[in-house]
């Protein structure tokens, strides 16, 4: 299980659908979209969604980080995309489960003043995104957002955002994140959002 | 009607380039809707349309359709333009998507100098072809000097290029290509789009993409977003001056226009350049019979749209910048009239 | 439910497209066969798959038949063809000491190991029109290879030369390059950046237009700029091509590709120890393109000057992104394209300040803001 | 004297090394070795554990010979080079304790647009000869974000005839003018924005001396004016002794003697320092 070669995934049409949505959700911090459901199977702690997203814009041009470094993660997303597995410090793409408390972010790569979109992208995996009951509720200002926008993530570990807020401290350099649930919610952060993070107790 | 069906050249993939082609310009996208404004290098291989001839805004096009779009392609504004006709086809014949020349029904519009007339929504994506991408490029001819540049957000050459045009010529002199502030931090070329489009570009609904095939450069404008002309505070931005034209065959008054001689009379005429918008006006005062010009086809080559393009109510406009003053539309009109009276 | 478009200015373009068939077939000739443009263009073929960036000589040659002899019309056909093309191996580096050479001199030195080979040359010929050629026939040719004998003399030229670089190095007179990359770039991959690596500044001009690159390369040589080349070697030949294969436990030959090479000599630098040394500026393209081999090493040379002052052709930038015939041929014929609109936009510019020129005139002051009291 | 007590800008322990430097450079080095070359390893210490602050109002000195290490101190001040080591304080510059050396290239863009001015001993180092009078004193308010043209003007002409650089050549191109009047315009446009720091490198250096009177009086008059804080770096001791409340001397990249001008040149402590000292009375 979890090793297999996805066979149902279609890398023109199902791909391009995918695109379409993280890029209205990237153009439009803090909307959220909704992904097809995928019948893929990868392994476990892997969801679909963030699978579904590695598997639209990874190629053997990139290369990735899983966070917390599972196995069975980087060799089933080797076999499917053809990516390569990086250091934290070096990878493009950073497969996370934002549930669990990783100190190693601060070292992603957030570009320089030269090439700030070498700045990696994070794929955060979630409890939920959107919805009541979730422990963190943001704020978010900035591009794509008239005004500002509340958004609330079930099961984000509040280091990592912090973490997160760390990174982007100084625009442009920063980390940019698409952060889904496994019912396929998917939102985006880019670094231009100011984010406010209220704790619920 | 599906996908397929459509598709009459079988040797290439669904929008002609291949998938990690296409990736890398998703992945980059990405990037340039994250940073907004800054300049993203992408590799930009070559197309079957010449470098300089909208093969950035193709690519994009090409990387982001999908069977379910509906594209409009214009040029100068004009969906009958042989260099947008060519984009069109060539879209077409490789993805099958159904085509408009109604800026209500795309969801995609490619466009090369404009932004068309009436607003557009946040479910449309408008992807602009870009000559020169580096609003730099008036005071500083190399790339990794630019690039530093605004690494460190150093413009200050850029606005003294602004203040030594006002010291020699009372106002500032550029024309299209108007250099551009975005989100506070970027400056950007919005496209050889005149000044008049450029204030749609701030705080839009509609997502802007630009692409630059020669120079293999994306960058965006996202929706809801700062993007200001460069001004100051006592001379400000000017949109261009129309006042007192009038399009010879809609009647507007209020759009951007192109001016042409008519061959026999030599007289100076003014029309829409935003065809769909002109034959959309053009069908309502008929349909409201209401008398109007010469009923010709739109003078840059576009006939008449079929019936069912023309569904929403013409948006009126509002604009917060001036136009130049009334006295130099009044003074150039004495001009035609003299020559009229010959 | 969507339509198809269409306008006036579609029909305009499937006549244009006709009228150039036309033009192309109007003489009533037999039409050219795409093999003899193979056989008898043979350097405008060369040209074509070097700027096209594709070894294809039929695919070269069928592009100058479509593009009437129009050498960047057909190598911008090619280039696009090329794009298109999936990339499923990388070769692994040719040798160029194992060329089979069919030309190769030295103007550094009279007599090189090896020797001389002048082959195939119109350099010491004179450029008289050969009116002989008007009246050429089958029955002619067959005469003429009779006469000079087909068979090749292989055996009297040895299968390889030693490069004259080599023999400058032995002694320690030529300087190791020094910016050797660790990673290779692509520039069909990813676009180039400066300060630029030495694999993108070859790969860029492997692709560039002869033309343009002769006249930077002409410029430096000329006085802009501080490069007095020798040309070490000037080699043409066919070099091996091998990929490795997944399966294949050795390199698998692919065939052999016709280059020529060209080693540019040019004055001292000193070295990372300080000790002065010769430099070189290397050349290599697709068939048999001397000039641009030429230019290539020339211009491989100028970009490493340390000179103070850049001249044209030292300028890495200025190099680099002019010389690419697809890019400069596209953005120059784009002018073609309407500009109304941007057009208007000027003309709205250059009223306005002349009617501010015009009242400041009359107000017998400068047209500028005011400046304040002191 | 202008002073005030209050430091705008505090230097740490600034180091600048050409070459890989090792770990013994800065022992092997200074006035005791008589060489900023390291013996061991040929690094050249320009700037050996470099430390002081300036005060709100007042002009510090910084004398030494050709070589000695204080131009290069001013040019990593302004961060046209990088320190090797060291920190850099600016009080009007985030919380007043944030190291400017440790920031990236656009926070010292915004240092040196808003809170530095340089005046180089070069004029075409600070100026751009293709670029009008106005137009660069204009540059230099442009980057601290004013962009009123007639307030642009109204301030070019104020400075520039305060510079006295005859207001009719306002529009003109510095690449006419004589090296002198190019000096002016590059000292009114180092002032353009009030900034709170001046950096002054060999300002007089090279001008007739009729020429350097006067610019040495403007630029007593614009810290008495003003209350501009300066940095004045020169090998000319009479400039020093005419400008700086406080002196540093500098010889082979270290401070050797630092304290009230007058103390210095009455009573200077340093052999290097009564050399000079002797030699100019």
């Amino acid at each position: 299980m979890g090793t297999n070669l996805e066979s149902n995934f279609d890398q023109v049409f199902t791909s391009q659908q995918i695109y379409r949505l993280l890029l209205d959700a990237m153009a439009r911090p803090g909307k959220i979209v909704t992904l097809a459901r995928l019948e893929i199977d990868p392994p476990e702690g892997l969801s679909w969604s963030i699978a579904g997203l590695a598997f639209t814009l990874l190629d053997q041009e990139t290369t990735f980080a899983a966070l917390p470094d599972h196995e069975s993660w980087g060799h089933y997303l080797c076999l499917n995309t053809g990516s390569r597995q990086a250091a934290v410090s070096e990878a493009e793409f950073i497969i996370i489960d934002g549930r669990v408390d990783l100190p190693e972010l601060l070292v992603v790569n957030r570009g320089d003043l030269l090439f700030p979109d070498r700045g990696a992208t994070l794929m955060v995996m979630v409890s939920s995104v959107g919805g009541d009951g979730a422990d963190n509720r943001l704020t978010l200002q900035g591009p794509g957002i008239p005004g500002q926008v509340s958004l609330t993530l079930g099961g984000l570990c509040p280091g990592n955002l912090e973490r997160v807020q760390t990174l982007n401290r100084e625009f442009p350099l920063g980390v940019d994140l698409m952060i889904s649930d496994n019912r396929g919610a998917l939102v985006c952060i880019p670094r231009s959002s100011a984010i406010t993070a209220e704790v619920n107790g | 009607m599906g996908v397929n069906q459509n598709r009459k050249h079988r040797g290439y993939n669904f929008a002609f380039l291949d998938e990690n082609t296409k990736r890398e310009i998703r992945r980059k996208l990405l990037k340039a809707v994250a940073i907004p404004g800054y300049q993203v290098p992408f590799a930009s291989p070559e197309l079957p349309i010449a470098r300089g001839w909208g093969t950035g805004g193709l690519q994009i096009t090409m990387a982001i359709i999908g069977p379910g779009d509906v594209l409009k392609v214009i040029d100068q504004g004009c969906d009958g333009s042989v260099n947008a006709v060519n984009i069109r086809k060539l879209l077409v014949k490789t993805t099958g998507v159904a085509t408009t020349f109604d800026t209500n029904a795309a969801s995609i519009i490619q466009t090369r100098h404009r932004i068309p007339e009436e607003a557009m929504r946040q479910d449309q994506i408008l992807v602009l072809q870009v000559p020169i991408p580096e609003p730099l490029r008036y005071v500083e001819a190399s790339e990794a000097k630019t690039r530093e540049m605004h690494g460190e957000m150093d413009y200050s050459r850029m606005w003294v290029y602004l203040y030594e045009n006002i010291v020699q010529y009372g106002e500032i002199t550029i024309g299209a290509r108007y250099p551009s502030l975005v989100n506070r931090r970027y400056l950007i070329d919005p496209s050889p789009i005149p000044r008049w489009d450029v204030p749609k570009l701030n705080q839009a609904e509609t997502l802007y993409l630009f692409g630059a095939g020669r120079e293999k450069r994306i960058y965006a404008v996202p929706p809801h977003t700062l993007a200001e002309p460069l001004e100051f505070e006592d001379f400000r931005f000017r949109v261009e001056d129309f006042t007192g034209r009038s399009c010879i065959r809609c009647g507007a008054t209020d759009t951007y226009m192109n001016e042409m001689y008519d061959s026999s009379s030599g007289r100076k005429l003014f029309v829409c350049s935003d065809s769909g918008y002109c034959d959309r006006r053009r069908e309502q005062s008929v349909t409201q019979n209401l008398a109007c010009a010469e009923p010709t086809g739109h003078p840059l080559g576009r006939v008449p749209p079929k019936a069912e393009a023309l569904v929403a109510p013409i948006q009126e406009r509002s604009r917060s910048y001036p136009t130049a003053s009334k006295e130099a539309g009044a003074l150039e009109q004495v001009v035609i009239e003299g020559k009229e009276a010959r | 439910m969507g339509y198809v478009a269409v306008a006036g200015g579609e029909e305009a373009i499937t006549n244009a497209e006709a009228l150039v068939a036309f033009y192309r077939l109007k003489g009533g000739s037999t039409p050219v066969q795409v093999r003899q443009i193979r056989e008898q263009m043979r350097l405008a073929v060369d040209k074509v798959m070097s700027e096209g960036s594709l070894y294809a000589p039929g695919i070269a040659a069928l592009a100058l038949k479509q593009a009437e002899g129009d050498g960047i019309e057909a190598s911008f056909i090619v280039r696009a063809y090329r794009a298109t093309q999936p990339r499923r191996y990388v070769s692994l580096p040719v040798d160029t000491r194992q060329m089979r050479v069919i030309r190769r001199i030295s103007g550094a030195f009279q007599d090189v190991p090896g020797g001389q080979v002048l082959g195939p040359t119109r350099d010491y010929t004179q450029r008289l029109v050969d009116f002989a050629l008007l009246g050429e026939t089958p029955e002619l040719a067959a005469g003429f290879f009779k006469k000079i004998g087909v068979q090749t003399s292989r055996s009297a030229l040895p299968d390889t030369f030693p490069k004259v670089i080599d023999l400058l190095r032995r002694e320690g007179l030529m300087a190791e390059p020094g910016d050797r990359d660790r990673a290779l770039s692509d520039i069909t991959r990813e676009a180039i950046s400066f300060p630029c690596n030495r694999s993108a500044k070859l790969q860029s001009l492997a692709r560039g237009e002869t033309g343009v690159m002769m006249a930077l390369a002409y410029s430096s040589m000329r006085g802009f700029g501080d490069i007095h080349p020798y040309l070490g070697e000037l080699r043409v030949g066919t070099v091996p091509l091998f990929i490795n294969h997944r399966a294949k436990k050795h390199p698998v030959y692919l065939g052999p590709v016709l280059v020529t090479e060209a080693e540019i000599i040019s004055g001292q630098y000193e070295d990372d120890q300080g000790i002065p040394k010769l430099t070189l500026g290397y050349g290599l393209c697709f068939g048999h393109n001397e000039l641009k081999a030429i230019a290539m090493g020339v211009l491989d040379r100028t970009m490493q000057s340390q000179a103070p002052q850049r001249a044209p052709a030292e300028d890495e930038e200025f190099v680099l992104y002019h010389i690419d015939g697809i890019e400069s041929s596209g953005f120059s014929a784009h002018w073609k394209l309407p500009h109304y609109v941007t057009f208007q936009s000027t003309l709205d510019r250059l009223r306005r300040t002349q009617k501010l020129k015009e009242e400041a005139d009359t107000l017998g002051r400068e047209p500028e803001p005011e400046t304040p009291g002191l | 004297m202008a002073a005030t007590g209050e430091a705008v800008l505090d230097v740490r322990g600034l180091t600048r090394l050409y070459g890989a430097g090792c770990p013994d450079c800065l022992v092997l080095t200074g006035p005791d070795a008589g060489t900023n070359i390291c013996p061991q390893c040929h690094a050249i210490v320009a700037c050996n554990n470099i430390s002081f602050d300036l005060e709100q109002g007042e002009i510090l000195g910084i004398v030494g010979e050709s070589g000695s290490g204080k131009s290069t101190l001013l040019r990593c001040i302004c961060f046209d080079e990088e320190a090797t080591a060291g920190e850099c304080y600016f009080a009007a510059f985030g919380t007043g304790r944030d190291d400017a050396f440790s920031q990236t290239g656009q926070a010292r863009r915004y240092i040196r647009n808003h809170l530095l001015g340089i005046v180089y001993q070069n004029p075409l180092m600070g100026i751009k000869p293709h670029f009008t009078a106005g137009g660069n004193v204009a540059e230099k308010l442009l980057t601290a974000d004013v962009y009123n043209v007639s307030l642009i003007r109204q301030r070019a002409a104020t400075l520039l005839q305060r510079t006295e650089v005859p207001l009719a050549r306002m529009d003109d191109f510095p690449a006419n003018f004589s090296g002198g009047m190019q000096q002016r315009v590059q000292i009114a446009k180092a002032l353009a924005n009030n900034p709170p720091v001046l950096l002054l490198d060999e300002v007089s250096t090279g001008l007739d001396v009729s020429v350097q009177a006067r610019v040495l009086d403007l630029i007593k008059e614009i810290q008495r004016d003003l209350g501009i804080a300066m940095i004045v770096v020169s090998h000319d001791l009479g400039v020093i002794r005419l400008l700086a409340d406080r002196t540093g001397v500098m010889q082979h990249g270290q401070v050797i003697e630092f304290g009230l001008t007058d103390q210095i040149l009455e009573d200077p402590q340093h052999r290097y320092t009564q050399l000079l000292v002797h030699s100019m009375l």
